[in-house]
């Protein structure tokens, strides 16, 4: 892609290198074989405690993954959005959040609801079809799950300018000072919305951090469809600084989010995530990726697992031993049978009260309405005793 | 201000809409606006004169030229707990605003099953008759009335800009705010700061009538209102409705009339093809069936767009395209 | 293919709607489809599965998600000629697109006193009915009907799907392109290749009958046959009107059988506040004013937001609240 | 804007220098004091009959501008957007497209829509309100004039698309090879719409030069307001080239139009250009600008005239005579009395011809709606003769 007309900055450069294994700007600390290595700006310790607890969450996240995958399977839900292979995305992201933080998802986060402490239950309803993921957002600062690709980075944003004029970005006191993580996909960085959002975010300087799980797919569309540079250089022609991570190194992704949260929260305005990773599974239970992908592809990326490499570091380095996996493996097991059992017992909708959740209060048009749907629906047991 | 005796004067509805906004700033701190030069500029039409100075640029924030943005980012700034009142600056410029609308302002208590609040106003200057260029004269009210979770009013008076306004803004869920722009200059009105105003979502009877009920809302309040007076000339007396409330409707004193009168015409800005009138027409067909002695009659824009300002005058609903809808009900 | 006796198979809509649009692209180069995932994918509901393969990446276009960005540059290519079928995934995924096509599309034409064709075609499956989470159940087309420049169809049939989108695509205005996603995959119908189809923009009597005109569209005409055998059990006569051209509307049968049925009941899936069961009722009743027997009494969506799927088949008209409102059409 | 955090690259680097006066990256080929200077990748050379002409087109271009404000003034225009400042711009753009590129303009492209020969008198019914702006694009390959702010960026990267499709891009044939160029402002560039022109414009390496004319201003807004960095780096973060040329430089803005043009012909893909002005006069005549700017800015400006640099340049050079100028002004004078007779006489639209233009074939339903209110406006006649 070089430019033979001579035109402007040289394209090469600009462009930068081929995507397929990252390139050299990928952050990363942990590598695919579970070799630690370091970095020149985002290097950082980990205690054990904090390994181990990424190990869970991952293990965990993967575990909620898999039995909802089932539970579509044996018809228990209409649908469900894997994440599996994007568990250290999620978790290196969610766990570098203070819980003052405040996170606006997409429909596949469940890593990050996860470690917000949301019971994974919550999440099947959306899924199942009782209700539209209606878990109150204010309970663990985690908003809503959100459908249309791209509206919830403007949501993040108009958040953050609210988080600025409450006086808590700058403060100097880190308890108090707040951030905005805004999640989405690499396909949504091709709606107007989320460019929007980058427009806003810098030109009031708003503390939100862009985080952009790039799966490189989205649905069948591969990340060369929505860009031709690698995705992080977007925020540059905001002006906003943007970092690729490895999304799959637990530790990169949680030293990388975390700088940028405090970016934020110390005024310092947006920054953007990549986190570069790979959507191992379908995009939902509904689609067949083997129409639009190669099967090697898939396989080069498992040699990538998240969680696989994070084992073989805590093995090599004495960190664990077979109690915490048994243990683990128990707790997974565990919550396997809260979501099956949950699952079913998730009360089903109550058409009448549908009305009801309209307005703060309900309006006499609905009530009315309501009123003859009740009568109606009572008209029909009435034949039918 | 408020004192006896002192508290009345002479407003324009863009005055009324000024002083309503300062008021609800005055009285919840939480209350933003948000929109493109409604800062220094005070809007292109001054509704928001003198508020950016001072309340300052934190409360009256003038945004990118970005209409998804400026009601995404107010969506946002309502789940922080802020109260955001959004200018768009001319009605056809609302639709680039249309998703965050109807899929996030209008959904997200119904999906949240009332947990959360979106205490939002979009304030729009709608409909015609400024002599302006395309897209600055379009009545999109049928679209968002059409629309679960949102609330749509017009004003069509100062003092009601006035009170309206106010009211929207401390009212806990969406509304959209229309405001017929061709008034915010054109007839004055005698503001009682003291007094009560009716509740935001009812109608109201302006003129009192046995023959036809006039239904109207915005701009073609004064029209029909000007109808009347023409008719009474003729002997025939129209009772003239002014909606405010477009969704939810306020049908209990339409229907009051229309079973006086037995005959309708509802006049709007907006096309004619799935208008208000449309449903206005259903609802009162289906409720005051036995006493129409007519069939509801609609008077709105051709169902063509907006034609270019020259011959706009002939194109919207006026006196005369009303008076011969009101003829034509007694040719049934 | 077309020899004797070759001609008919038995097709779904989903078969269909693909076979159409590989004729379309057949018969004419500059016939372009663009959508997300309409390459390889086919499309999530596999209806334009093969093409991209058989006519190329050129022709069958994977767009950037970016619904604004695929119609906006769906203009530009009507601009230079072609003829573009745009593929919106879902009906709620239509919004972020509603600017280009109420501003740009719906008026290209109009703006330009007809010297610019804008011949595109906007498929979008909608409606409910399958199980999925919110915005994939949206039925938007009441929104489209009431601006002027844009036609709307609605496709309920496999037959119907095969012909009505290469009319569409043949014809030189926009016409937006519903298709009843439930129906993609659920009934075959024997399709005649040679057949002579009926013009594109008209209505038709899918049941003759006597006492209650049923006026359905998409999705809810299956309802309304049901509905029809029903009734039949119990000695009432239904006329079932598959309305096909949703704008313009083809009113003509509708009246034909009004004044020989008396009643009338709408039945779709849009909410029916200002849907277009308001805008048929309000024709009917001024061109029918002496021959109903009763109000036109319409059955659609309640006025709150697509709810959660589990409850889904009792927010969506059914057979029995059709029939319900058959029963109350002789109550008047 | 510095990076206490150290996150991420330098902004004071990535953000570049104020933006005053355009900044060391301004490219430049005529001072404001009419020099003339050189450029290292954008020089070139102007024969003194391309001169005289750019001259030419400008000061006619700025008749245009002078007279339909007048017609303003005088109740003959509804409304007037003015171009005062940016003739150099338009025209210098203008100028170097061939006759086969294809133009989309917004509202004030009045230079670019001379340059490519459209009477001007076209441009007024629009603003008289007689017509929608209604001229036949295919007749100079210039759009109608765009109204909702960057629209038609998207149109021009799908007609782009098109003209990839027809095959007549990089065929080697310079009088084959098409351009498109789409003309917006600096607020525009906030709209979701134009960013995701730049998306489908790299995606599809489509043949289209964006064309901003940054005037500093989107009504009361400046530039900060909607970029925290020089604009035409927004488009290094979707993967093309941006280049800031000085817009009050005709020559410069010649130059730098025609290499994106040229690269956009020959298969290079999109190019974006910032021509960096000012807007002299108000929004539009209805604008009051002096709420909102200063008025030293705008005598700042007056020393950066577009026509006046040239002027000197051509004066001090010997490359006119008095004889060019005064044959110059009689031209202009005439242009103005075109324009002020054909405005008066622009015949009225037709309300019965409204409905026969929503379609290319009227539909019954308009036919009777049309029939309908003929039929009223002739009982009027009726009652009034
Ligand atoms: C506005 C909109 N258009 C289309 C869709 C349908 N859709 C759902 S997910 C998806 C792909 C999203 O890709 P990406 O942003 O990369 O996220 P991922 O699914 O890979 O996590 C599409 C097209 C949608 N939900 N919203
Ligand atoms: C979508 C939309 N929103 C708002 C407007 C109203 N408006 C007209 S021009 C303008 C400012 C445009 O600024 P810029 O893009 O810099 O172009 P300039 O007028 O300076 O040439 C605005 C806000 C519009 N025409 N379209
Ligand atoms: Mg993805
Ligand atoms: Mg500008």
């Amino acid at each position: 892609m070089n430019d033979p007309a001579g035109f402007g900055p040289d394209l090469a450069e600009v462009f930068g290198p081929s995507q397929s294994d990252g390139g050299p700007e990928l952050v990363q600390l942990l590598t695919p074989e579970g070799e630690r290595v370091h970095h020149p700006e985002f290097d950082m310790e980990f205690s054990a405690e904090q390994l181990l607890g990424f190990y869970r969450d991952m293990v965990l996240t993967r575990r909620i993954d898999v039995e909802a995958t089932a539970l579509q399977r044996h018809g228990e839900l209409g649908i469900w959005a894997q994440l599996l292979g994007q568990e250290a995305a999620q978790i290196g992201a969610g766990r570098a959040l203070k819980p003052q933080d405040y996170v606006f998802p997409t429909y596949r986060e469940h890593g990050v609801a996860w470690c917000r402490g949301l019971d994974p239950l919550k999440l099947l309803g959306l899924f199942r079809g009782v209700d539209q993921g209606s878990w109150d957002p204010t309970e663990a600062n985690f908003g809503l799950y959100t459908i249309v690709i791209g509206a919830q980075t403007l949501h993040a944003t108009g958040y953050a300018m609210g988080v600025q004029r409450d006086g808590l970005v700058g403060t100097g006191d880190p308890d108090r000072d707040m951030a905005v993580i805004a999640h989405f996909g690499d396909g949504a960085s091709s709606q107007g919305d989320v460019n929007e959002s980058f427009i806003f975010a810098a030109s009031y300087n708003a503390p939100v951090v862009f985080f952009c799980q790039n799966n490189q797919w989205a649905i069948s569309e591969p990340i060369e469809r929505q860009t031709r540079i690698p995705l992080y250089q977007r925020a540059l022609g905001f002006g906003f600084p943007g970092i690729r991570v490895d999304g799959n190194d637990v530790m990169a992704t949680y030293a990388v989010t975390q700088a940028a949260l405090k970016r934020a929260r110390e005024g310092n305005g947006p920054s953007f995530i990549e986190a570069y990773t790979y959507r191992m599974g379908a995009h939902t239970t509904t689609d067949d990726p083997t129409r639009y992908r190669l099967n090697d592809d898939l396989e080069r990326w498992k040699l990538r697992d998240p969680i696989e490499r994070l084992k073989v570091y805590l093995r090599r380095n004495g960190l664990v031993d077979q109690k915490f996996f048994d243990d683990l493996d128990a707790e997974a097991k565990e919550l396997g049978h809260h979501l099956r059992e949950g699952c079913k017992s998730l009360p089903d909708p109550k058409p009448l009260d549908q009305f009801g959740y309209v307005f703060q209060e309900i309006t006499e048009e609905l009530a009315a309405q309501r009123d003859g749907f009740a009568a109606y629906l009572e008209s029909f047991e009435e034949v039918q005793s | 201000m408020s004192e006896a005796g002192m508290s009345t004067q002479k407003i324009t509805l863009a005055k009324g809409l000024n002083m309503g906004l300062r008021k609800a700033m005055e009285a919840d701190d939480k209350v933003l606006i948000a929109g493109e030069d409604v800062g220094k500029l005070g809007g292109v039409f001054r509704i928001t004169d003198g508020l950016q100075k001072d309340f300052g640029e934190d409360r009256v924030i003038d945004s990118p030229l970005a209409e998804s943005g400026i009601v995404g980012t107010a969506v946002g700034m309502a789940l922080r707990g802020y109260r955001p009142v959004v200018e768009i600056q001319f009605d056809g410029f609302v639709y680039p605003a249309y998703d965050q609308i109807v899929c996030q302002v209008a959904k997200f208590t119904y999906r949240s099953q009332g947990k959360v609040k979106m205490p939002m106003v979009i304030r729009i200057p709608f409909g015609g008759g400024i002599g302006a260029v395309e897209h600055h004269s379009e009545s999109p009210e049928a679209q968002f009335a059409h629309t679960p979770g949102l609330k749509v009013v017009a004003c069509s008076n100062p003092v009601d800009g006035y009170w309206m306004i106010q009211q929207a803004i401390a009212h806990d869920d969406p509304v959209i705010f229309l405001e017929p722009k061709r008034q915010y200059h054109a007839d004055k009105a005698e503001l009682d700061e003291s007094a009560t105003p009716e509740p935001l979502f009812s109608s109201r009877v302006v003129r009192k009538g046995e023959d036809v009920t006039v239904l109207a809302y915005g701009p073609t309040v004064k029209t029909a209102l000007k109808c009347a007076e023409a008719a009474e000339q003729e002997g025939r007396s129209l009772e003239v409705i002014d909606l405010r409330t477009l969704s939810p409707l306020d049908m209990r004193p339409v229907y009051e009339s229309v079973r006086r009168t037995g005959r309708v015409v509802v006049t709007h800005e907006a096309h004619v093809n799935l208008g208000m009138g449309s449903e206005l027409a259903a609802r009162i067909t289906e409720e005051c069936f036995y006493s129409l002695e007519a069939p509801v009659l609609r008077v709105g824009a051709f169902d063509h767009p907006y034609p270019p300002s020259r011959i706009e005058e002939e194109y919207l609903p006026d006196l005369d395209r009303v008076l011969d809808a009101v003829d034509r009900t007694f040719a049934f």
